[in-house]
């Protein structure tokens, strides 16, 4: 039974997404787009579940959700909107673009079919993964085991790679003119005064919680940054960012981006002096599993540390020198 | 159990709500449809997807059920942050 | 024992030391003719200690196979030679020259005359292609601020003439030769016998072909038309590099190559050698046509020297010792010559201003000396006695009736009458005409006049001197019977 | 402790400019950054010395990060080949982090620059990290990594369209990464597993289907982008041409060099060109590369901006690597080295030399710069004997490099792809000629505001190294050619 | 082949989101709407992964009593870091969309190139 259900919302999801994408080409509007795009992103992350990537799926939620919506209306321009509704693509686009799909269609049928376990993809490598990583990591969540541990020199990357984004950003916004701040956040809206500071400790509550239920659940220092990062934007939403500038100057967040690959990091530097390689966490404890559980506890908290930071300087950055307010 | 083949139609009819707004989504013809399609959109998300773990037995997943549900607004807010504070053009 | 580089390197930290002193002309005039002196003692040095030469010298290794080495073999020494010998005597003449025509850049001048001459003596004395095409594509750059010395749009625009035929010829054709030897022949080294005898007869047609047209410096039509561009260049300049260093590079190399890789045993049964023959044979009457219509005397001297070459270059593909005495003769005694040619050209523009063949007549009434040393140079070029080109040019006729081409001795006799006719008419029309209008004394000043002389008796004296020259080739043709 | 720093020398390559990146953020102080960079650049190269030093008896370096065996952990992995990527990528980092401190054309706001310099240092811990790897996804990382800072170093140059250039970059690069990101799936599905060692003997053992050439085709054309092989190459000219000059330099000589060694990974260790595959990967990779060696000159030789110019000559340039690597042969793959080895350094000349030159005159317009090479001297003989190299002629690595080459292509028996291979130098003569001429003999159109105020040593110290190191590789090759030559047998396996 | 259809039905859909993608990329004129085409895109290639990852019947990858099968975590794993990398390239090309509007006051690709190039001729 529930593999017919699967069967059908996945079939159903993917018909609402390939839809939304036809919409997506075929929209003008830069806001219709963005709209549309957070429909995408919530619709695609409900296939995620269905194929139970729950991780995957949680880290979908909080970006498509929170940020790349946020950072894309900080970008758009109510001018922007063009009075052209839908042109055909140009040829050479469609050639390429159709070149590509039918070049991709064609591998397709070499490839294994939905949900089949006898394949490669299930039976070499990962059998080690799902296995042992109960004994030799210890935590249930597979994905953070591999993700921390067996493969965590990719997340100390991935983390770079946030903090590389945060360091472009402030790169190429720092030369910014000042937003002229007109002082008035959403505050004055009674509605939001009332609703919102009670909303926003649970939050960050949340992303406590996904931080360090991670090993456990779905989740992570990635996912819990991400969170915490949208709670801190949504105060800055709120409110002047000027007071969010009492909250936290704008030093000290580029100091914690850069805080959290330094913590990460130097984990992978312990436990090089530890006597064992770069960031095998066996040798930070007594016990091999301890080790590893206290070397995904701490790379977690330096991921999250630079995700959550990189959100809101990304944030204060697209924010002081987006063009809605010139 | 009794429960599984209700799941089905729960999941039919929420799959259609999505596509009505979808559909809204796309037709507009004002900004504050759009707006309010994605809202419904958003919930329709939250409500599949707390419905499905709990279908596949795995309840403890409705975490990402609750994510949305935390942060969904935040992109709305943002919107009228940045768009409703002046004039929305009516039709696009 | 010195090194044999140093002939390279001589003429190279000269040009160092000219710039060092470029704010003292004095001092800068003397470094220039002490490096050619110094040059031309280490050449005679060479000459005088053979035996002592006998190893070659690697300077660098750049890859296993191919480096930058030099040796000491016959006919470079004969081209080492002759521009080692000429070279002080231009550099006498190009500082009154160009004191003359007061030009203002003459450190650069110098020094890049340096670097021409440093990369001829490292073409005489290279022991591989790879040394050599180093050298020769150096020639090709260090020469081209001398053809666009003065900077006029027309001497820019011949200047890219002389670079673009030069260097598409030597990149494309000289160069991709080289490679196929490399990766086919046995070796890129100069030893006699030629490294080829193990491939097939197509690629050696292939590489004939690629020879003959890569080196542009030969100037086998249709790649001569750079040389009458270049004129646009200082008379010294015209005389030392494009009579002797640059032109002779081109044909000396490819005398080396049809010599030292090919080896003449091959080079006789490749069945394409007889027909590639005729392209230098035809420039050989062509060019002469063409001169004969010129009347810008540098003109003129321009298309002579691109006949001149192709007698060279016919000599080496005969293929036979008469032949290479001939062609090895014939670099020495046409670089005199022509060099009094283009010291006289220049003199006869400097002190006269005129540069029209047609413009000259009596004029040698007025420049006695000048002309003089045009007619004893002509004969030499059209190889008559008492003058070095009798023995040369007997030689290439010898040759020709060994290969057995009594069309190519033809050829090469006609060309010889209209060398007369197109060479001699130029002096005897500036004795024997009468002046449009009666003319002062022009003859230049002494230092101008002194080289122009001095090779013009070096010409005559070659007639006598032809003996050892000829037992120098000889000897080379000894070391090819027994490689 | 030293000598167990030495185990750890393949991963400190990569964690000590990340790490000091950071530290560089945290710090904020343009003082401090500036000094981190140099000494991080030194530290980097000693590292890839010492890495030389311990593979070279060993053989090959195995460093399984987080202590988990190599299929299921990730993998770093020396050998002979990753080592001569490294001191080349590392040496030009060098170079051009010194030749940064000098009077820089970026247009950096207060409080950016030490942000500019940890971008550098990720960007070259970014292409340290996709050399060292073994494990595919991990090269994606690190080339988005290294892509990011890419991105914001052009767009820090000073003329505006620096933004379009970086922009459009960056559409480019995370369409191509993308690509990358496809086929590596399309790789782990049909083997399961990411370590390319694996990923080699699984391919071979289960042959070869449509997933696979489907994997290898997307991966040429995103590694493609990333090199800027011919059709693909259209963000290099402008990002060259509008990114600071100390960015151009340090681009030149590493990110495409880098990507085209990913190229030569992937293409040699997973799919090898005579594999038995039916896809003629040698084919497109040489019809790619003669187009570029053949078009970009051209376009070089129309080209009014010195910078733009001196980029699409890197078209070129990297069009002989292309081919050299699609050849598939031994002595391909050593050609292929040795040229972007030789192609790094003669880059890196030229590029600051034409960097003094724009800020000694203020234009980059080729017809304003008449005659300036009698002011400006040493950058102009500097850009001729660059010029030089970039020709090919004997005795500059450029002619070891197309020697190399050509007897190669000769080996493999297409002895006709020679000819459009020197048909390339020709070109680039034309539009190297076109320059001396202008630079020497042109008369000046319009008076320069030109600054006569003398070179600074970080200008022309590094400069004058890397022109030593020209003139030496030019004349002594053995050193690059045989070490070219091991590298190409530690990959094919065999003797080259 | 009756297989292929539900078989194959998401990598299809990932390859149309692919397509869509690419024609958004190369034929919008707008900068923005070209990085929502790329999200779109990289979010096709995460679909793939995350298809070829399911295993019929199988269970979220986080190990509890009674369940033997799960999904393959690898690609989550993977993803996941995708995922970021996309974000992280949205942040700097917006960002230099910015900058872009800044200085040009628009970020219509074709009205930019489409005026007349101003070469700063001379920059002191």
């Amino acid at each position: 039974m529930i593999t017919t259900i699967n069967a059908l919302v996945d079939m159903g999801l993917l018909v609402v997404l390939s839809v939304s994408a036809l919409m997506l080409v075929r929209c003008n509007s830069p806001l219709n787009t963005i709209i549309l795009n957070a429909l995408y992103s919530f619709t695609i992350c409900s296939l995620f579940v269905i194929m139970d990537a729950v991780d995957v799926a949680f880290t979908e939620a909080a970006v498509g959700a929170g940020i790349s919506t946020v950072l894309f209306l900080c970008v758009i321009h109510p001018d922007d909107e063009s009075g052209r509704l839908f042109v055909w693509p140009g040829p050479l686009a469609t050639v390429v673009a159709l070149a590509t799909g039918l070049l991709l269609v064609f591998g397709t049928f070499d490839m294994p079919l939905y949900g089949d376990p006898q394949v490669p993809v299930h039976t070499h490598l990962v059998t080690r993964f799902l296995e042992d990583s109960g004994t030799e990591i210890g935590i249930p969540n597979v994905v953070t085991s591999v993700l921390a541990s067996y493969r965590g020199y990719d997340t100390l990357g991935e983390v770079v790679v946030v903090f590389t984004a945060g360091t472009s950003v402030l790169i190429l916004l720092a030369a910014g003119h000042a937003r002229q701040d007109s002082g008035d956040g959403l505050i004055s809206n009674s509605i939001l005064r009332v609703v919102m500071p009670r909303i926003i400790p649970l939050v960050i509550l949340f992303a406590l919680y996904v931080q360090f239920h991670g090993d456990y659940g779905p989740g992570g220092g990635f996912q819990a940054g991400v969170i915490l990062g949208a709670g801190l934007i949504t105060l800055a939403l709120l409110t002047d960012s000027r007071i969010m500038q009492g909250v936290i100057s704008e030093r000290w967040i580029i100091r914690g981006m850069a805080g959290g690959v330094l913590v990460y990091g130097l984990v992978g530097v312990a436990s090089m002096l530890g006597g064992g390689k770069y960031l095998d966490y066996s040798v930070l404890a007594q016990s091999s599993t301890d080790g590893q559980h206290l070397g995904i506890l701490l790379i977690e908290i330096g991921v999250g540390i630079t995700v959550a930071f990189t959100m809101l300087s990304l944030f204060v950055s697209f924010n002081r020198s987006g063009q809605t307010g010139d | 159990m009794m429960a599984e083949w209700l799941y089905l139609p729960v999941f039919v009819l929420l799959l259609c709500a999505m596509a009505c707004s979808l559909v809204r989504s796309g037709l507009g013809p004002t900004v504050f449809d759009r707006i309010v399609a994605i809202n419904a959109f958003g919930t329709k998300t939250v409500l599949l997807i707390a419905v499905y773990v709990q279908a596949s037995g795995h309840p403890e997943y409705v975490d990402i059920a609750l994510l949305y549900a935390l942060i969904n607004y935040v992109g709305s807010l943002a919107l009228v942050r940045y768009f409703g504070a002046r004039r929305v053009r009516g039709h696009d | 024992m010195i090194p044999v580089s140093a002939v390279v390197l001589i003429p190279l930290l000269g040009a160092i030391g000219i710039v060092l002193a470029r704010r003292h002309v004095g001092l800068r005039n003397l470094v220039l003719v002490l490096t050619g002196i110094g040059n031309l003692a280490m050449v005679g040095h060479i000459a005088l200690n053979l035996s002592g030469y006998q190893e070659v010298q690697v300077l660098f290794e750049t890859l296993p196979g191919l480096s930058i080495a030099f040796h000491v073999e016959p006919l470079g020494l004969v081209f080492g030679l002759t521009a080692g010998i000429l070279w002080p005597i231009t550099s006498i003449y190009a500082v009154s020259y160009l004191d003359a025509c007061r030009d203002t850049h003459q450190t650069r001048f110098h020094a890049l005359f340096c670097v021409a001459i440093g990369s001829a003596m490292g073409i005489a004395f290279s022991e591989n292609l790879f040394t050599l095409f180093l050298f020769y594509e150096m020639l090709t750059f260090s020469t081209w601020p001398l053809v666009t010395h003065s900077r006029t749009r027309e001497a820019v625009s011949a200047g890219r003439v002389y670079l673009g035929v030069l260097l598409a010829s030597s990149l494309l054709l000289f160069l991709l030769a080289i490679v196929l030897v490399g990766n086919y022949g046995s070796g890129l080294s100069f030893v006699p016998g030629g490294q080829l005898a193990s491939t097939s007869p197509a690629l050696v047609a292939v590489l004939l072909v690629l020879f003959v047209f890569g080196i542009g410096k030969a100037a086998v039509m249709p790649l001569h038309r750079w040389l009458p561009r270049a004129m646009v260049a200082p008379a010294p300049v015209s005389a030392l590099l494009h009579a002797v260093a640059v032109v002779k590079a081109g044909v000396f190399s490819m005398l080396k190559i049809t010599v030292y890789i090919f080896g003449y045993d091959l080079l006789n049964v490749v069945f394409l050698r007889d027909i590639l023959i005729w392209f230098p044979a035809a420039t050989v009457l062509v060019a002469s046509f063409i001169a004969m219509r010129q009347d810008d005397i540098k003109a003129r001297l321009a298309y002579s020297t691109v006949s001149q070459l192709s007698y060279i270059v016919t000599g080496a593909l005969m293929a036979n010792s008469l032949a290479l005495i001939g062609s090895g003769m014939h670099i020495v005694m046409h670089a005199f010559g022509k060099i009094t040619l283009f010291f006289c050209a220049g003199a006869i523009m400097i002190c006269s201003g005129k540069k029209y063949i047609s413009d000259m007549n009596g004029l040698g009434r007025s420049m006695p000396w000048t002309f003089g040393a045009f007619f004893v140079a002509s004969l030499s070029i059209a190889g008559l006695p008492p003058t070095g080109g009798v023995w040369s040019k007997w030689y290439l006729a010898l040759g020709a009736l060994e290969l057995g081409q009594v069309a190519i001795l033809g050829v090469l006799m006609l060309s010889s009458l209209m060398n007369v006719y197109y060479l001699l008419a130029v002096p005897l029309r500036a004795f024997f005409l009468p002046a449009p209008q009666p003319q002062a004394r022009l003859e230049c000043r002494p230092a101008l006049i002194g080289p122009l002389v001095l090779t013009a008796l070096l010409s005559c004296a070659l007639f006598f001197l032809s003996g050892d020259l000829q037992g120098l080739l000889a000897d080379l043709t000894r070391r090819m019977a027994s490689p | 402790m030293i000598s167990s720093a030495l185990k750890h020398l393949p991963v400190l390559q990569v964690v000590v400019p990340l790490l000091v990146a950071a530290l560089c953020v945290l710090a904020g102080s343009r003082f401090l950054a500036r000094t981190a960079l140099i000494l991080t650049a030194l530290v980097m190269l000693s590292i890839s010395l010492m890495l030389a030093g311990q593979v070279y008896p060993d053989g090959v370096i195995s460093y399984a990060l987080g202590g988990w065996p190599p299929p299921w952990g990730i993998e770093y992995r020396i050998d002979m080949l990753t080592v001569f990527v490294l001191i080349t990528i590392n040496l030009v980092n060098l170079a051009a982090a010194v030749f940064a401190l000098g009077r820089n054309d970026d247009n950096l706001g207060r409080g950016a620059h030490a942000a500019f310099y940890a971008a550098w240092l990720l960007c070259m811990a970014g292409l340290n990290g996709m050399v060292v790897t073994n494990d595919a996804f991990n090269v994606f990382v690190f080339l988005e990594i290294s892509s990011l800072a890419t991105y914001v170093l052009i767009g820090c140059g000073r003329d505006p369209r620096a933004l379009l250039a970086s922009y459009r970059y960056l559409v480019m690069g995370a369409v191509g990464a993308t690509f990358i990101l496809l086929s590596i799936g399309l790789l782990y599905m049909h083997t399961g597993t990411l370590n390319l060692t694996d990923l080699a003997q699984r391919i071979d053992a289960r042959g070869a289907n449509r997933t696979v050439i489907m994997a290898l085709a997307f991966l040429i054309i995103g590694l493609g982008i990333k090199c800027a092989m011919m059709p693909l190459h259209d963000w290099l000219p402008n990002a060259y041409s509008f990114a600071p000059n100390s960015v151009t330099v340090l681009l030149s000589g590493t990110a495409t060099k880098v990507a085209l060694y990913v190229l030569l990974r992937f293409v040699h260790d997973l799919f090898g060109v005579d594999h038995a595959l039916s896809v003629p990967v040698d084919i497109v990779l040489v019809a790619c590369a003669i187009s570029g060696m053949l078009v970009a000159p051209l376009i070089a030789l129309r080209e009014s901006n010195l910078k733009r110019m001196f980029a699409w000559s890197s078209v070129a340039q990297i069009s002989y690597i292309i081919l050299a690597i699609g050849l598939g042969t031994g002595a391909g793959v050593a050609a292929a080295l040795v040229h972007l080895f030789n192609h790094s350094i003669i880059k890196v000349a030229v590029f600051m030399a034409v960097g003094i030159l724009i800020a000694r005159t203020g234009t980059a317009r080729i017809r304003h710069l008449g005659s300036v090479a009698h002011t400006h001297r040493f950058a102009c003989y500097t850009l001729l004997f660059g010029g030089l190299g970039l020709i090919g002629l004997p005795g500059t690595p450029g002619f070891v490099s197309k020697w190399v080459l050509v007897s190669a292509v000769v080996e493999r028996g297409w002895w006709w792809l020679a000819i459009p291979v020197l048909a390339g130098s020709l070109a680039s003569a034309a539009y190297v000629w076109r320059i001396v001429e202008i630079l020497w003999a042109k008369p000046a159109d319009i008076p320069l505001q030109q600054t006569r105020s003398p070179l600074a040593f970080v200008e022309w110290f590094p400069l004058v190294v890397v022109m030593g190191l020209v003139l030496w590789f030019g004349l002594h090759a053995s050193l690059v050619t045989g070490w070219a030559g091991l590298a190409a047998a530690a990959l094919t396996g065999n003797g080259s | 082949m009756t297989d292929a259809i539900p078989g194959l039905f998401n990598y299809w859909v990932a390859i149309g989101l692919f397509v869509c993608g690419l024609v958004m990329i190369l034929d919008s004129r707008n900068m923005i709407r070209k990085m929502v085409g790329l999200n779109m895109f990289q979010s096709a290639v995460f679909l793939l992964f995350i298809t070829m990852g399911k295993v019929e019947n199988g269970h979220a990858p986080i190990l509890a009593d009674g369940i033997s099968r799960f999904s393959n975590p690898l690609p989550h794993v993977l993803i996941l870091t995708a995922i970021v990398v996309g974000v992280a390239t949205t942040a700097v090309g917006l960002a230099l969309v910015v900058r872009i509007r800044r200085a040009y006051g628009t970020v219509d690709e074709d009205e930019i190139f489409d005026r007349p190039e101003v070469e700063p001729e001379i920059v002191p």
